[in-house]
């Protein structure tokens, strides 16, 4: 199963890319694309609860993940 | 009924937004601007750039706009938030906000501003007059969990 | 600091009141706008004559636009009360205020227009499609002894 | 001694003038001038105490005014 992480703003530099393809050998949390996230060098920029968005909607960290979904962490927002 | 929000990538014109929410049936309008400042946290800036996550963005700033409008019985009000590089005066956000009486409008206008301060997936990166520029984690720091807020 | 209020007998440029409060000190601006509204208590309104007692009305204006600049760490504010005849629409009063931060901008704001509804010496008398037309006691009514409150 | 009542919108309506000059033997209080004014013709449309300012500024009903003031009698007010 692979989902696509879409990271921003100072996650996005720390990781050194904006979107990455993550591979799962079988289903996956929001947790665990995280986890795999941080595993990565420049992960640890990343919180280990960030703010994230499973297709455009904010999701907990509990929720299952399905193929080809966009996992979006969500940098402290700075809007306004 | 005109509810309208906009993530834009130009100028925001306030007065065009201040008459597309003008109708006979209101008494009030109240319009918010967020402007680039001169000076954060102490340091002397010179511009910001405005990034976002578009489409959640977009989607967002609708969602907040729809709210507004059945919290407060709004049927007349218009949103844009600007993305890309600002310089020090220029508006990065217009909120406009119609209502027959006063008070509904300052609460909608109030309500929008701190929902975008708090979700609304965008970011800033400050420019400093040394030549440097920094991520700005500016007020609403969402902390894990604060997805289900959101949501309640 | 640019503080300024003014009785005016002309159409109100808010968009020239939005750019006079423009000062890159300001990250937050607010604006109000009374408008004449097509209904009042139910009925149809045609316009609105607003009359003043001029003199008293200028001096109360700018004692308004003073306390809140003191009340509110205020810099730059703008406000323009519209007297004569007004039809649907129409902008009956404008207030901008401009301030670092949205909290005391808003506030701000609001002070003024709370404090220009109890005490500001302007009369309104509203025509309608009947063809009549009525002094409107509107908001705040001033009580007997109510002119202790404003001094205090 | 003479002061100048200044009337307003209904008031003004009511009693036919928007200035009026009114005499007094001796001394007199904002309330004496208001008394005055609801013996007129058509000054029952004001209330007993209504709000008042002598020149300019809001004053109490016991204030005493002094000859050439200007005493407005301020209706409900309704701005904004």
């Amino acid at each position: 199963m692979t989902v696509t992480a879409l990271l921003f703003a100072s996650y996005a530099e720390a990781l050194g890319s904006d979107r990455l393809e993550l591979a799962f050998p079988g289903s996956a949390t929001v947790g665990e694309v995280v986890a795999q996230l941080r595993a990565l060098p420049g992960g640890a920029a990343l919180p280990p609860s960030p703010l994230v968005a499973v297709n455009l909607t904010y999701a907990r960290a509990d929720q299952r993940v399905a193929n080809g979904d966009e996992v979006a962490i969500i940098p402290p927002v700075a809007g306004g | 009924m005109s509810i309208r929000s906009a993530i834009v990538r130009r100028a925001i014109d306030v007065a065009a937004l201040l008459a597309e929410v003008q109708e006979t049936a209101n008494g009030a309008t109240v319009a918010f601007v967020g402007h680039v400042r001169e000076v954060n946290d102490g340091r002397a800036v010179t511009g910001i750039e405005y990034s976002a996550y578009g489409e959640m963005a977009e989607r967002e700033l609708a969602a907040i706009a729809s709210e507004c409008a059945s919290a407060y019985g709004i049927a007349h009000l218009a949103i844009e938030h600007r993305l890309g590089t600002l310089t020090l005066g220029e508006a990065s956000i217009a909120i406009v906000v119609a209502h027959a009486h006063r008070a509904p409008a300052y609460e909608a206008s109030r309500f929008i501003i701190e929902e975008v301060k708090r979700r609304l997936p965008i970011w800033k990166r400050e420019g400093y007059v040394d030549g440097s520029s920094e991520w700005v984690n500016a007020s609403g720091v969402p902390q894990a969990g604060a997805a289900q807020e959101h949501r309640t």
